[in-house]
């Protein structure tokens, strides 16, 4: 369970166990549903969860911190925090400067879209339309790469941006697809994917290249090949999505709309 | 003839004077002096709208004006025919001297600023500035501003011009640059209604003497009288302690 | 220390995004003015309803920080009137801006028009002007004057508020430089560079004030 | 159209968050205001190499926006200087309020130090005093009394302003609405909450100031 | 006796005056007279200290301060025993009336404040404003502000009073209230060197009246006959546009 109280400092909840050991400290958004959000003042979610259960094994306290999306990469850098547990992907740019544990989450870019809306489909349809993105995310990244005809309007936003397409005020966004199908669940908003992920992804903690981390890392990977192991990371993935995002093969197939 | 008839004003409940009347011909020099707080500056506001009166009539020539219900209009057309002197000048700061002449000749009169800039320059002429034309107030020492003041109240041709103390925020050296002005204006028959405590000039242009205190007018009469030989008490004591 | 040849090519690419700051700014600053204008003359002239009205709307854009004005704007009033959905995260954001500091301009002004000392207007009066000549003639010259230097801190202040707009997803030089910093991961090298753009620009404003000043002083030693 | 019940969850858990809030705004303002009568009084004194340091100082601070202060602060000195590592998001907040409110304060003094009159200190002098005598007894005590309002706008801002801690990963009450938003997506009235909370500060400040005021003013009619 | 040599002041290249000579007996009441702008006002400020004169000496007594050289020490010591009484009163404005005549009293003289405390309200006692001790300045008349200016000079035991046009920012009734004191001050033998346009005043108390002008006294001499007859065309000018 967890457990947030306000704090002169961060944000913080602690695991249940008292434990020795000097706090992980785990940088996240706190606004990314379902993965870290903030509910009658209760931080939890996939991630809130994943690292009581890391605590637990690794013997030591987690610290979650919060922060705009846009300042968590400058903490990591800046030693502020340890990792970042906010479904960073791996890609061949952070993996140059950072170091990345095992993947424990895979998943889609998804194209979402209004539900009325008739004309996109899919990546293909996206062209002179204007789609949104987290500001600091990696799918902008991903778009312009993918936008070879340069013809896509990019914005990138630091919150709220479901909320646009909703109001109609752009066509559509770009966002991981486990969490698209938990916030269309959970919040009646008229949205719905448009055509198959854009891309495959594979979500990790991104860690500093220094020895410390390095140690830390290697405790990380063994608790959560652990996890894997003995059901405990399907059990949490199950309660948030009510499918196993934590394994390859189940990545998500071309939605069955009607089964939201 | 200009007649002011059962002028009275209070501020805030408290009066400041009651049933004043004044009567002045054309080219009659009035002097009112009094203490201080007595009322003498609210009188001229007065008259000249720039404070509503309780109650107070004014008759200008042909005009005739209730000070205490007149609407915008006939104050505004009142005022255009009575000059105001203030006692710290009161320049336009923003505009040059001869611009603060035609500035009423222009906009209030409807003066083509053509025409209105030989008349202001006449008027600054008459008081020896028209080589400062291009200045501002505050390029200009007391003296000059005040000249320029007393310019700008006769450039729009009034019947009377009133003066609040011309020349109490004067450097003493410069104090009868002024007053030698304002002789002159007596001298041209300009009807005029001074606040002053320049004894000096009383005595010797005056018309008549209005002594204010205590809510009204205390005495009043030709200057050689009223000096030398003040019939109230409060009178003497006030000629007594503003040395002469 | 620094990646000097980091910040050689950032440079560039942050001066393509200045026109957003600059428009931001230049059409925001011209709203609120004239915004700002029409709230001090109903504040210094106590309209009857207007003025209460006034103080409220003055009280709300000063008492709110600028981010929650923005958000409200952008994201919130849609959902109260649809019509708002059309509006861009451009407009919103000079919508937010202008209400903003429409709020402090109009404060600034106020102040301005009452440092004009009551004789001019009654000079003005006396002379035969109406009450609307003596305001444009004499006194608002002159409080237009005496504004400049709280109206040129508000503008600076309106100009580095534009680095808010990126909330709405405007990509301003603030925005560029945190989106090049999350690639590059040169944070520091990216918030010097725009935090010494903002100096420039902020400089050179107060130079030309300094300027404007000496210029509309004449007949005020 | 307003989900009422949901504004009604929302404001016990926001004013939990109130005293972070409070917090930074009380400690930033008494470090700024002890940091900025220094630099005034170095430049009302025109200290040689001291005036010229706090001119830069106060144009840097002005000059550039708070949000890339605190970015610089937190993110990015400690890249230059490993030793700053240790400083929390809080103290960075702290500090980066306090610097730039410093600028703006210190600018508020200096103006409200100079509107005292000249002789003012000449008597003071003349009677034997010293200069540091006429200051500390004569001149800070009334210029104290002419600051208050100046100061009290810097207060205001500075309050609104702790909203951008968030950016450091200090949750305070704007922070917590935007996490609450992202879950219920009540936008509206989660930025409304906050909105009338930063409202109700401010305005409780401003009553305050005018009893201040009403106080200070005590032989200055 | 009070010895004044070669005081001399030039602001940004201009000079001011030059080798001004003044010497004042105990008891002395020197008047200076001049047109405006001629440097009275900064004659008195150099020998307080408050300018730094370009050269000049001044011997109080015992003590000889060269005035363009002296240290803070030296011209706090120098203005310990020189009072100085400002045209615009210049009264502290935080505090009351009492406190500005204990302030100098307790933090310059180091006098314990309950011995301060009779010491100045015998001087309020004085200048009849005793029942004004806790009145803040702006609480205050001008007449009765000045006359507590004079009385915090006068607090401090100064060996000299300089006044700087001590009347001129007065209402005209008031003057006399502030003259007065300076009277009774004279026959009190207090030494005092006077800058003033009151000439009745001169005439009166003065046992010696200087006329500057041009950058150094003209001439100057018993009131009685440099009124007179003066000597120099310019003194003879000066006179006659300051109407007496
Ligand atoms: N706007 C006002 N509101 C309230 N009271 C006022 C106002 N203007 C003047 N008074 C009061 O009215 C009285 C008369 O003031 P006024 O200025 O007319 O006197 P005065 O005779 O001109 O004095 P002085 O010789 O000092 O100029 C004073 O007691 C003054 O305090
Ligand atoms: N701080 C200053 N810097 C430069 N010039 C000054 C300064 N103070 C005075 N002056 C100039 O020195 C001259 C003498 O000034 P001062 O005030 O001593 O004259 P004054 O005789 O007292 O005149 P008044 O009768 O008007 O008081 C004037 O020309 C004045 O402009
Ligand atoms: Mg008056
Ligand atoms: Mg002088």
């Amino acid at each position: 369970d967890s457990t947030s109280k306000p704090q002169a400092d961060h944000d913080t909840s602690k695991a249940s166990t008292v434990q020795k050991g000097e706090a992980i400290r785990v940088g996240m958004s706190g606004s990314y549903f379902p993965f870290t959000f903030s509910k009658a003042d209760q931080l939890q979610g996939f991630e809130i969860d994943v690292w009581n259960e890391l605590s637990k094994r690794l013997n030591r306290p987690v610290e979650f911190v919060t922060s705009n999306f846009s300042g968590l990469f400058g903490m990591l850098e800046a030693g502020k925090i340890d990792t970042i547990s906010n479904q960073i992907t791996k890609t061949d740019n952070r993996q140059q400067k950072y170091l990345f544990s095992d993947t424990y989450v895979y998943d889609g870019a998804q194209v979402v879209v209004h539900q009325d809306n008739q004309d996109i489909h899919g990546f293909k349809d996206l062209c002179n339309k204007t789609v949104s993105v987290n500001l600091g995310s990696n799918y902008e990244a991903l778009l312009k790469e993918k936008d070879v005809s340069k013809c896509i309007d990019i914005k990138t936003y630091d919150t709220g941006f479901e909320h646009d397409v909703v109001i109609g005020r752009t066509d559509a966004f770009v966002m991981d697809r486990n969490s698209v199908l938990a916030v269309i669940k959970e919040s009646n908003l008229p949205l719905k994917l448009a055509g198959d992920p854009i891309d495959y992804m594979e979500n990790a903690l991104p860690f500093r290249k220094d020895e410390e981390s390095q140690a830390l890392l290697k405790q990380v990977n063994l608790s959560l090949s652990e996890m894997r192991k003995d059901g405990t990371l399907k059990a949490i993935s199950e309660k948030w999505f009510q499918t196993d995002i934590s394994v390859k093969g189940q990545e998500p197939q071309v939605a069955d709309q009607n089964a939201l | 003839m200009i007649n002011i008839v059962g002028l009275s004003k209070t501020f805030n409940g408290q009066p400041v004077f009651s049933g004043i009347d004044l009567t002045l011909d054309t080219g009659d020099v009035v002097v009112i002096i009094g203490p201080s707080g007595t009322g003498k500056s609210t009188l001229l506001r007065c008259l000249n709208g720039l404070e509503q009166a309780d109650s107070g009539i004014i008759e200008l020539h042909d005009q005739r004006v209730d000070l205490a219900t007149a609407d915008a209009h006939s104050i505004r057309a009142l005022r255009q025919r009575m000059g105001f002197v203030f006692q710290n000048y009161a320049l336009f700061a923003n505009k040059t001297a001869l611009e603060n002449l035609t500035e009423g000749l222009t906009q209030v009169q409807n003066i083509p600023k053509s025409e209105a800039l030989p008349i202001a320059m006449s008027w600054l002429e008459k008081v020896g500035l028209a080589n400062k034309k291009d200045a501002y107030p505050s390029e200009l020492s007391g003296g000059q501003q005040q000249r320029i003041g007393i310019a700008r109240a006769l450039s729009q041709q009034p019947d009377i011009v009133l003066f609040d103390e011309p020349t109490s925020a004067l450097d003493p050296e410069t104090v009868d640059e002024v007053l030698n002005l304002m002789r002159s204006l007596a001298l041209q028959k300009t009807t005029m209604l001074v606040v002053t405590h320049e004894m000096q000039f009383a005595r010797e242009v005056a018309t008549e003497v209005v002594f204010l205190s205590d809510g009204g007018i205390v005495e009043s009469g030709r200057p050689e009288d009223l000096f030398k030989q003040p019939k109230d008490v409060r009178t003497q004591t006030f000629l007594k302690r503003v040395r002469q | 220390m620094l990646d000097w040849s980091y910040l050689g090519q950032l440079t560039p690419i942050l001066i393509k995004y200045l026109p957003v700051t600059l428009g931001l700014t230049l059409v925001a600053t011209v709203l609120s003015l004239a915004l700002g204008l029409a709230l001090a003359l109903i504040k210094v002239f106590k309209l009857p309803i207007a003025n209460q009205l006034a103080t409220l709307y003055i009280s709300f854009f000063r008492g709110t920080p600028l981010l929650v004005q923005l958000f409200l704007i952008y994201y919130g009033l849609p959902q109260i009137f649809p019509a708002m959905k059309a509006m861009t995260a451009y407009s919103a954001a000079i919508l937010g801006l202008s209400l903003h500091f429409s709020a402090y301009m109009a404060e600034s002004m106020r102040g301005a028009i009452k440092s004009v000392p009551s004789h001019q207007t009654e000079a003005a009066l006396s002379i035969g002007m109406t009450l609307s000549q003596a305001m444009r003639r004499i006194i608002l010259p002159q409080a237009g004057r005496a504004a400049v230097p709280a109206l040129m801190n508000n503008f600076i202040d309106l100009l580095k508020s534009t680095s808010l707009a990126f909330t709405l997803g405007v990509t301003e030089i603030m925005a560029k430089a945190q989106q090049e910093a999350s690639s590059s991961f040169n944070f520091f090298e990216s918030f010097l560079a725009v935090a010494l753009m903002y100096w420039l620009m902020v400089s050179a404003l107060s130079w030309g004030q300094h300027h404007i000043e000496k210029r509309l002083n004449r007949g005020f030693a």
